[in-house]
């Protein structure tokens, strides 16, 4: 308690006021740097052009983000804090409790945030009441993307449940075609546990698990149970799946290569970029058991504390942020859903819009839970926690029954 | 008669040590105001900023306990090991190559220097590639017809560390090779007639009389490789993250990931004092034996 | 200089196949970069990465030097190039001349204590970089130069002097000090007979630590991304952001030539100066 | 009081002392050679006067002047070192006004006094190279140069022909004598080659562990020498040490000498003073410089007492000019300077002649001289 307000006092000390940022300008610190996504937010950009704000670009990419949390550490013990950083779940309210983030309450009252986000999503934009971010879409994480092909010459009908899968997947090792498509990164296995986990334990368990970190969830029967069905995993994927990322495992399933892969939403993108259609090429569905599920990751921009106030400039990056415009025009381009429920879905192809029905329908029936993988179930310091656990499993480390050990053990540490 | 007060030679005597003083007060707030800052770290609970409130000693508790931190330790011991050796094997046998009058030095020696001017930052994606057996070498020889070359090693949890030395030594063996180098070319050649008109063979020659008089480079190949092994961070990062699983991990990942990644600053600051410690057990001994060498 | 040593045919059949084996070795990522920074992607996504390209194109070069994306606009790796440059110069001349002085005062100016001194100056080469990013932040923020290029240079010069210091005071050791001692009785002072008598012969110790000095600060990735702002990223963070971008196409040409961009300044400090290495080495760094 | 003045002046490094109580003075135009084996202080008393090292006690004066604590350069003197010291950047030219410009003085004087200068010491071609392209002898000319240019108070000569050849060694030797009987310069000059002590000096210090064992002119210390170690250090071959006992006979003194098969020689002192009769039946150490000890036809024809034994020759070296012969006189190896024609076989017995009014005599405890 007093150190936490000592640490405020440290920050409130070296001034966070001293931005570089100049009156009238915002300073962003994100890790968007490829083609879609950088274009994506230079419409946002723009949109603070036209208003006469400047946009001082800082993009720090690499590690999901992790290389900008690190700059981000420095630059606030600095006294150099950025005007806005592109954050993730946790480490929106870690930094909210260290008394970092501005209040944008205001602008959120008079725009009416709280009708329009999803509580879910609400619970990493808010701390102690006071909105700290402006979301800017919703990703979820429990989708299969599958080559139509493969599938059709198989015989395959889209699995709904963890045994179509395993059938449908036999088949295909059957018949010569590899099938799944993975990405030997932590995160990746993770994600990719997330909704086996989902699957295998329903939704009690998942929260019980990941967020509520219980300890007889975490060791219990069924989460051996979801090791078992990572090793399923981890016998039908390729030998050289090791350190392969994400989008050139989305390859593999574009060129027929292999038939499945679990990956966020963002994984579309990769198909329209080759010229796919939804329903034609490629298709997409939740993964099988978790059909009325979705855990999620927002990427949100948190708002410093410049000394006091939020600054115009501030409340106007997120107004612009949450405006349906940009909302629809980011995450048409992203494959993302809106952060708000009541965008218009005209401008999103298929797996778009059914996203956006999945979305409003697992956020009104309570099945909307935040990614444990993408750091929205549980802070840093036990996601990757598991990740350990988890990536050393299906690296063939441990057998099911010592990573069930080993996870109680690790997240216990990590706490 | 007393002549007046000679400010010049006053000044003269006090002008060294003013000229020494803003590096050395650099270094003591720099250097060693941040080493005991970072050990102070280490007994708080600091999580994702410095925070100042004290637990004893449960941090180191919790790093022993990890199976990671164990991973990083065992997996430094096989990496040092294997680097400092393969590069000092190597550094040594190019420079005595080098030095038999070999037409083409000119060449070869900045060809052989290069890699220690390249971060991996810029050379990552490369090796990346050549690892990777569906691109790199292994896919190279198929399309060349040798369709039973294997290397996968970057995809097995068991052979990926060797990856990882295989391009720490080739970014840094030829930087050895220079330091040996320097070291040939300082030996007197009237000893080396003279072993020969002794009958000494080459390889007695070198082995007898060479190699113990390189004993200054040596030492200094062994100082500048085992700080480089303590302190390797990038490779790992730009070629298997640490991966397959933890196969990679080494104590400096180890620690970024906890301060910066993970919000466990305390333990990342933990760590890196038992890296500091590491590296002292190392140097200092070294200094000690160097510099009172120097003295006489 | 000349060896003693006599060498077969066999044996130096044998020692220049092995020095051509290690030489390609060595060569094998730069020619993997050059080669497919030249080819057009398609080429590279179909085909084996050794190969010589079928259309030779420099398209990929003119991109990543002034059209690739690097952040929200596509501005290329030339402004961050400049960025770097503005860093690297002021730091490596900063260090190299306070690594100069001191390794002067420790050896012609001994005093007490000087060599445990110069131990405790040494050690901070061997400190992990990680560690001092928090306190540095604090300390840079503190002196109102946090996200400037003079923080950088600061910071640079710090945990280079280290290195410097050693460099210079290993050459200066074997200087004759009757130079020194005949100066001072000639009338020059502790600058004047630095700057008159050691600085004109101490061409070959500059170039290793230039050299030294030079590569690492240039390739430096963990201050540059932590402590630069937007207007002065260096190089290697921009690089970086090109490559490690984690959706949409992998422009891999871009990337590759992008790579040589970043690595051009230092191949080049090294294949201009490599020669003066060895022989900076041998005078400085390596004698007992 | 003396030009050069150095009054108690001792060196310590910590607490351990290297120099004791040196007293010295110097007139203007002396040339005093400071001469010991390595070690013995002698680079320090000179660094001292130099103001290159501190003084931990006592002072050192010039022309009056205390110079305790000044700095090198306003003591108005010069040094030539042992390594010559040349800056390896200049050219000849600029080493040697080097130290003028450092002292403000104008270029027109700075060139009229390089010209002079080299012209003194025939270099004039050599003014455009640098010390690189010179040899051994053209260095040492320059660094005499670079010392004569700012016409000192005090010349400083640290060792400087130790790194010539031996035929160079001796030309310059004859040289740097000339310079100094040309110019009357005051020049203190340090080396551990005492045959350059000899033919250089007007006064001699000779030096071992960090006390002046004398201090006198050459003829001085060659012929009286105040004990052992200056007897041994100076001159070469060294003097012979012969152990003697002492007996009184009389108005004379007798060195009895043991020679083989307890046959005894009695040889008589020359000045046979109180000191040596006071120690009659006690042993002594008695000294010959080996051209005290001839063949009796190479004898001192103006001694007028010259004592005649008989010895078994040793080891007889033709040196050209002299023969070098030893032989056991007293149960230790002397050697007797012999005419080169002297006739002398190894092994065989020959007469010796010992010139006593040469011989000294040293207490064999103490080491001082007695007579």
């Amino acid at each position: 308690m007093s150190l936490r307000t000592r640490t405020a006092a440290l920050l409130a000390a070296t001034g966070l006021s001293a931005g570089a940022a100049a009156a009238g300008d915002v300073e962003v610190l994100h890790w968007w740097t490829s083609g879609g996504e950088a274009a994506a937010l230079n419409v946002l950009k723009q949109d603070l052009e036209s208003q006469g704000i400047g946009w001082l670009d800082m993009p720090v990419a690499g590690g999901g983000g992790g290389n900008a949390m690190t700059v981000l550490r420095a630059r606030v013990t600095a006294g150099n804090a950025p005007t806005a950083v592109q954050m993730l779940g946790f480490d929106i309210l870690d930094w909210a409790r260290e008394g970092a983030l501005a209040d944008l309450n205001e602008i959120a009252a008079m725009e009416g945030w709280d009708d329009v986000v999803p509580e879910a999503l609400q619970a990493f934009a808010k701390h102690d009441g006071k909105w700290i971010s402006a979301p800017v879409n919703v990703h979820s994480t429990n989708w299969v993307w599958a080559n139509k092909a493969l599938l059709d010459q198989n015989g395959i009908e889209i699995p709904t449940t963890w045994d179509e899968f395993t059938t449908a997947v036999e088949k295909l090792a059957a018949a010569g075609v590899t099938p799944i498509a993975h990405g030997g990164e932590a995160w990746q296995e993770a994600t990719v546990f997330d909704a086996i986990a989902m699957s295998a334990g329903g939704p009690d368990f998942y929260r019980s698990a990941f967020i509520d970190l219980d300890e007889s969830a975490l060791g219990s029967e069924t989460m051996r149970e979801a090791f078992d069905r990572m090793a399923f995993i981890r016998g039908h994927v390729d030998e050289n799946f090791s350190g392969r990322s994400w989008n050139l495992a989305t390859a593999m399933v574009i060129n027929g290569e292999a038939a499945f892969q679990m990956m966020g939403d963002w994984a579309k993108g990769e198909f329209l970029n080759a010229g796919q259609t939804p329903g034609e090429e490629f298709l997409c569905f939740r993964f099988p058991g978790t059909v009325e599920q979705v855990t999620f990751n927002a990427d949100q921009f948190a708002m410093f504390d410049q000394g006091g106030a939020v600054s115009p400039e501030q409340a106007a990056l997120a107004s612009a942020i949450l405006s349906p415009s940009f909302q629809s025009a980011f995450n048409v381009v992203k494959g993302s859903v809106p952060a708000r429920t009541d965008v218009s879905d005209a401008d999103f192809d298929a797996c778009g819009r059914q996203g956006m029905k999945d979305l409003a329908a697992a956020s009104s029936s309570g099945n909307l839970f935040g990614s444990m993988a993408h750091g929205h179930a549980a802070p840093a310091s036990v996601r990757n926690a598991i990740y350990d656990v988890v990536t050393a499993h299906f690296n063939g480390e441990y057998d099911s029954s010592t990573a069930v050990r080993e996870l109680v053990d690790a997240v216990e540490l990590a706490k | 008669m007393v002549p007046e007060r000679d400010y010049r030679t006053r000044l003269q005597v006090w002008l060294p040590k003013l000229v020494l003083s803003p590096s050395v007060a650099l270094i003591a707030v720099f250097v060693y105001g941040f080493i005991l800052f970072t050990v102070y770290l280490s007994f708080t609970d600091s999580r994702i900023l410095p925070s100042f409130g004290l637990v004893g000693w449960s941090n180191y508790e919790k790093l022993f306990r990890l199976s990671h931190w164990e991973i990083s330790i065992a997996n430094l011991g096989v990496f040092s090991v294997l680097y400092i050796g393969i590069c000092t094997v190597i550094g040594l046998a190019l420079a005595i190559f080098l030095d038999q009058k070999i037409r083409g030095e000119g060449v070869l020696r900045p060809i052989y220097l290069y890699p220690m001017a390249l971060s991996f930052i810029v050379t990552g994606t490369a090796w990346k590639w050549l690892l990777d057996p569906g691109i790199g070498l292994e896919n190279t020889m198929h399309d060349w017809g040798w369709e039973s070359f294997s290397f996968n090693w970057i995809k097995d949890r068991d052979y990926a560390l060797y990856c990882v030395v295989l391009a720490a030594v080739w970014q840094t063996s030829g930087f050895v090779m220079a330091m040996f180098l320097a070291g040939l070319r300082g030996i007197d050649n009237e000893m080396l007639k003279a072993a020969q008109i002794d009958g000494a063979s080459n390889f007695s020659l070198y082995r007898r009389i060479v190699i113990p008089q390189l004993r200054p480079a040596f030492l200094s190949a062994f100082v500048i490789l085992g700080h480089l092994a303590i302190k390797s961070y990038d490779l790992v990062i730009a070629l298997t993250g640490g991966g397959p699983g933890r196969a990679t991990e080494l104590p400096a990942t180890f620690m970024y990931s906890y301060t910066f990644t993970r919000n466990q600053m305390a333990i990342g600051a933990s760590s890196a004092v038992i890296m500091l410690m590491t590296i002292a057990a190392i140097m200092v001994p070294y200094l000690y034996s160097e510099l009172r060498e120097q003295k006489q | 200089m000349d060896t003693a040593v006599r060498t077969g045919n066999v044996a130096r059949t044998f020692i220049y196949l092995t020095l051509l084996l290690f030489a390609l070795f060595y060569m094998l990522p730069l020619f993997v970069m050059l080669v497919n920074s030249v080819k057009p992607l398609s080429e590279i996504t179909g085909g084996n990465m050794m190969s010589f390209p079928e259309v030779w194109t420099l398209d990929p070069w003119r991109d990543a030097w002034s059209k690739a994306q690097v952040g929200v606009q596509a501005t290329g790796l030339r402004p961050y190039f400049w960025n770097s440059i503005k860093m690297v110069v002021p730091a490596v001349a900063i260090s190299t001349v306070m690594g100069a002085l001191n390794g002067y005062v420790l050896t012609k100016w001994r005093f007490r204590y000087d060599t445990i001194l110069f131990g405790f100056m040494l050690f901070a080469c061997f400190i992990p970089f990680q560690i001092v990013l928090i306190p540095m932040a604090r300390v840079l923020g503190l002196a109102g130069i946090a996200g400037t290029t003079s923080g950088l240079v600061l910071v640079h010069v710090v945990y280079g002097l280290g290195f410097t210091t050693l460099y210079f005071r290993n050459y200066y050791a074997a200087f004759p000090t009757e130079l020194v001692r005949a100066a001072q009785i000639d009338g020059a002072g502790f600058f004047r007979i630095f700057w008159r008598i050691l600085l004109p012969s101490s061409g070959p110790i500059i170039v290793v630590s230039v050299i030294w000095q030079f590569t690492n600060i240039w390739n430096d990735f963990l201050f540059g991304a932590s402590f630069a702002d937007f207007d002065s990223q260096p190089m290697t963070v921009a690089l970086n952001n090109l490559v490690q971008s984690s959706t949409g196409v992998q422009e891999y040409n871009v990337h590759f030539a992008g790579a040589i961009y970043a690595a051009l300044p230092t191949l080049l400090v090294y294949v201009v100066a490599g020669r003066y290495f060895v022989r900076g080495l041998m005078a400085g760094s390596v004698k007992g | 009081m003396g030009f050069l003045e150095i009054r108690n002046a001792t060196k310590s490094y910590g607490s351990v002392e290297v120099l004791h109580e040196i007293d010295i003075s110097v007139e203007k135009g002396e040339f005093l050679v400071l001469v010991g084996p390595s070690g013995c202080g002698k680079s320090t008393l000179l660094n001292m006067i130099a103001g290159l090292e501190g003084i931990t006690g006592g002072e050192i004066s010039i022309r009056g002047n205390i110079m305790n604590g000044v700095h090198p350069s306003r003591r108005n003197i010069a040094m030539v070192f042992q390594s010559y010291a040349l800056y390896p950047n200049m050219t000849v030219a600029q080493n040697i006004t080097f130290g003028l410009e450092m002292h403000g003085v104008a270029k027109s004087e700075r060139e009229r006094a390089l010209r002079d200068v080299a012209r003194l010491l025939q270099i004039e071609q050599l003014l455009k190279r640098k010390p690189a392209q010179l040899s051994g002898g053209q260095r040492q000319r320059v660094a005499m140069g670079r010392a004569l240019v700012r016409d000192p108070d005090v010349f400083l000569f640290d060792e400087p022909l130790s790194n010539l050849d031996a035929k160079l060694r001796v030309d310059m030797r004859t040289e740097i004598k000339k310079l100094h009987q040309d110019l009357g310069a005051t020049i203190v000059y340090v080396t551990h080659d005492q045959i350059e002590a000899m033919t250089l000096s007007t006064r001699i210090a000779v030096m071992n562990a960090g006390r002046i064992q004398q201090l006198g002119t050459p003829r001085e210390i060659y012929d009286t020498p105040s004990n052992v170690f200056v007897a041994t250090f100076m001159g070469s071959p060294s003097m012979n040490l012969v152990p003697v006992t002492v007996r009184v006979d009389g108005a004379n003194v007798i060195a009895e000498v043991a020679q083989r098969e307890g046959k005894r020689i009695g040889l008589k002192f020359f000045r046979p003073c109180e000191a040596l009769r006071a120690r009659d039946g006690r042993a002594v150490t008695l000294g010959i410089r080996p051209e005290a000890l001839t063949d009796v036809e190479g004898a001192d024809q103006r001694s007028i007492h010259v004592e005649r034994m008989e010895s078994v020759v040793g080891v007889a070296e033709p040196a050209g000019s002299d023969t070098f012969v030893t032989t056991r006189i007293g149960g230790v190896d002397c050697v007797a300077r012999m005419r080169a024609d002297a006739e002398v076989a190894p092994g065989s017995n020959a007469e010796f002649a010992l010139n006593m009014e040469k011989a000294v005599a040293f207490d064999p405890e103490t080491g001082l001289r007695i007579v």
